[in-house]
């Protein structure tokens, strides 16, 4: 009997698999009595599991450059964009009623930016490059007296690109403006040192970097510190800003991963780029295809591609099996909108349907990259031998 | 069966992965075409059949489209070549276990089918 | 060499140990790559993570004998309580400014409704009796036509009083107000009907019951359905209520612990109270003591109790390492405040000071509650053998 | 070592398991009191000692209050008894390695030494 090969898991950036070491981390937590209990309680149980929440607090600090008192856990990216970007506008000197972002934005920072103008404030929608940038420049222009807050990834989810948060951190901090770095995608993956970077707030997801689902992060520079208001209210767990009992679990498990991440930020980029550019060469198999979004300055990981003639749901279903990846963003996909990223790229809806994001991680090797290639050419090879003429041409 | 697989009728699989005549047809004979084309609705699909004694003697399809639109133009070919009943979007949705979001794609097949019947009238 | 004892472990009501059951269902869904796919993705491995969720989705449901589409995912009930609080008087009609609650609640129910003041929103707050408990009658002489939402806990989380849900409901539902109950520290404890007793909304906490830290959910009823607006904004998961990656395991965890606490209902709750008793006798050994609210209606593992002439943080230190429990509430002590629930049944300071709050569960056996009770006479007849004269009758 | 213990210095631990001249002195010779209560600031301390030719032949404590106050009072007895420096709040938190917060119950133990001196005073 055959034994079925497993898919080769090209979705690193919807999630990444949960590191050995964070499982056992984690494992080793849930089986201890001794660190279940409440870390908020002053008894010895509780110390015990306080005691590991601030481990992992500095593990977390610590890929980020940061020091430990500037991190605050949250239960997700979401929650962290949602905390900074709701508070931190919430908390703005009367008067500031105007915000920054872009139209490439994750839906967290879209969805937040957008009840921001149903409570009153302007929002500048920056739109992207052709190569799916978001330009400091573009930044500088939108900047006014009003501007209460700048909100902008670091790493797009879904093309990779980078924005140099540096040099928008530069320009935000000369107007007083608190500058959120959302780097859900880029913590872990490349080198970052948050208090030099001068931004002012930075969220972080766990499972993105090889830790938990259901636990984020969000970094506050210490000077000047930014105000934000809480958006839930309780215990003054995590500086007051963040309520509720701390997992410790999955502090455990996201201060884990973010030490191995941290560890494997010496070699892991140059490897996952030469892989994803070795993905792209075999690809060239299943030309005319297309790259959404630039190899370069980019997160390592992210290869975003477009196959002409294709529709995305039936390469989905013909990969099922042999590669496991996204069309569109893997966080919109259960709406099944189609990518509003691509869109701001000035993709055509169809080229967008033809689009799927293939994404690398630490797990990845050289032979999964053949495989998944082999199987992405043959697959859209199927599909095309049974197109309509002249359909090549016109979903693209 | 894998997960995703369990999004999808047997059938809709079964055709999804034969993709039985799709292609063109062998040179000669009579042919006629039927095409519609709604890629705002996610949908293309072109039928060639061959007509013999003013009955359809064979047929393929072209399609560009989702599992349920591929399968469906797989299944009208079939139905076309073979004589069946005139196949119609809420017929293939039945016939397929399609959800109710996929019938806007089945139209695009139902217009091709009809685009091919009135070219076959034409031809008479 | 003697080995140590381990402390008994009384603090169930700041958490619950994790389930045995729970933790492996955990480690599982950890250990296997095929769960950990983002469950919003559409392949297989993401649907694969969607099926586990919400195969515990229906789990938790079923412990409160509500339908899985009615229980939406949070990160603990500290959200839930926000969620519901906060989600529903922002989305009440216009005119509608009026909230009721009590002074009983826990904090992320306090600090929920504090920011509703800030926000423009008039509080009722209602005193308990002396018993603990807040009356349906309190809550109806409080209602009002501006009446935009009532929240009070099932169950307190410091003396474990019961509230009639179901009368305070219908009394509600007369006047179209939603009612929110905030359920984290009855759920699994007692049998909860949630549609059944009329409740808009009920908020529940994995780990009061045997699940993970970091995990919650939020109950709404069917028909009518209570408005909601969300807090935080983003991909559109659990209804678009509460957006973010939903965690798989986290999810497994709260289900698996749900099922079992749904199974020892027929049973638990009644062993559990009479241990509680037979702690209550035991104790007299410590006389001059006091108990802090009634022993019905109440769930059954919570004794609130107070001793003549101690001092909490020397008794929990006297205690440490024999008797693992909470000075105060749990979720405050942490702030080091004395308990507002105590102050508000009428005690001194002093007389909070001199209390602690012993909280049995499923673990708890008859031989603990007997090593407990043995280690807490021995403490207090150390520290009052010590005691100026007077202060036994002054320090009560 | 416990996590609840490593709160406290190893002296405040060692003062607070011993309680070392708790209590009550043995009776007769002249005895004097030294008492000081502040019940908000959660410390109660009262000492009681025994004079010798106008000096404290002996000194016991009793006391309520957080395990910093216990172990204060027994220091501060100690003191007294064996006609040491006397000891006030800002030595007794520097020998115990208290945390700032525990000022205001030192404090009422250096009180209650007050009491006590000015109470020998009277009496001689
Ligand atoms: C850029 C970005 N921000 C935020 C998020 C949200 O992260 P989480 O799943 O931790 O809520 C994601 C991933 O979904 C993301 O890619
Ligand atoms: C009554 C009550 N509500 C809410 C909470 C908050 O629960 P969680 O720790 O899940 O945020 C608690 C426990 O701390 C509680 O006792």
């Amino acid at each position: 009997m055959p034994t079925e090969r497993s898919a080769v898991y090209l979705d690193y950036a919807a999630s990444a698999p949960l590191a050995a070491g964070a499982a056992r981390a984690m494992a080793e937590c849930l089986a201890d009595a001794g660190q279940q209990a409440n870390p908020a309680s002053a008894h010895s149980a509780g110390r015990a599991a306080r005691v590991r929440v601030e481990a992992a607090r500095a593990q977390v600090a610590a890929l980020i450059g940061a020091p430990p008192e500037s991190v605050v856990f949250t239960s997700g990216a979401t929650e962290s964009v949602n905390l900074a970007v709701l508070g931190t506008a919430r908390a703005a000197p009367r008067g500031r009623r105007h915000v920054v972002t872009s139209r490439v934005e994750h839906r967290s920072g879209i969805e937040a930016c957008r009840q921001l103008e149903r409570e009153g404030f302007e929002v500048t929608w920056l739109a992207p490059a052709p190569d799916g940038r978001i330009e400091a420049a573009q930044v500088a222009a939108a900047l006014r007296d009003d501007t209460a807050l700048v909100t902008l990834m670091h790493a797009n989810n879904e093309t990779g690109a980078l924005t140099d948060i540096a040099a928008v951190a530069a320009l935000c901090s000369a107007r007083d403006v608190p500058f959120h770095a959302d780097a859900a995608q880029s913590a872990g993956r490349i080198a970052i040192d948050a208090p030099a970077s001068g931004v002012a707030l930075m969220s972080l997801s766990a499972h993105k970097l090889g830790g938990p689902k259901g636990i984020g992060a969000l970094y506050l520079r210490r000077r000047p510190r930014p105000a934000l208001q809480p958006i839930t209210f309780g215990g003054g767990q995590e500086q007051g800003l963040r309520p509720g009992t701390v997992p410790t679990h999955q502090a455990v498990g996201f201060g884990a991963a973010a030490a191995l991440a941290r560890e494997s930020l010496a070699t892991e980029p140059a490897r996952v780029r030469a892989l994803r550019e070795r993905l792209w060469q075999a690809l060239q198999a299943a030309a005319p295809l297309w790259r959404n979004g630039a190899p370069d300055p980019a997160v390592p990981g992210i290869l975003n591609v477009g196959f002409a003639g294709i529709e995305g749901e039936s390469l989905l279903l013909e990969l099922d099996g042999r590669v496991t990846t996204s069309s569109g963003a893997a966080c919109s996909s259960a709406t099944g909108e189609p990518s509003g990223v691509l869109r701001a790229l000035g993709r055509s809806d169809e080229a967008i349907q033809a689009s799927i994001r293939l994404s690398l991680g630490q797990g990845t090797t050289a032979a999964e990259v053949e495989r998944a290639a082999a199987a992405i050419v043959a697959a859209v090879g199927r599909l095309r031998a049974a197109l309509p003429e002249g359909a090549l041409s016109r979903i693209a | 069966m894998s997960r995703l697989r369990k999004a999808y009728s047997p059938r809709v699989l079964e055709l999804f992965e034969a993709l039985p005549r799709s292609g063109d047809l062998p040179p000669g004979g009579q042919v006629v075409h039927g095409e519609a084309l709604a890629l705002d609705r996610g949908a293309w699909v072109r039928f060639e059949a061959r007509i013999e004694q003013g009955h359809i003697a064979d047929c393929r399809f072209r399609a560009w489209g989702c599992p349920h639109t591929l399968a469906a133009a797989a299944l009208a070919a079939e139905r076309l070549a073979t004589g069946g009943e005139l196949p119609d979007a809420r017929g293939l949705a039945r016939e397929l276990e399609a959800p109710a979001e996929k019938l806007g794609r089945f139209l695009v097949v139902e217009d091709a089918i009809q685009a091919l019947m009135s070219e076959m009238g034409q031809v008479q």
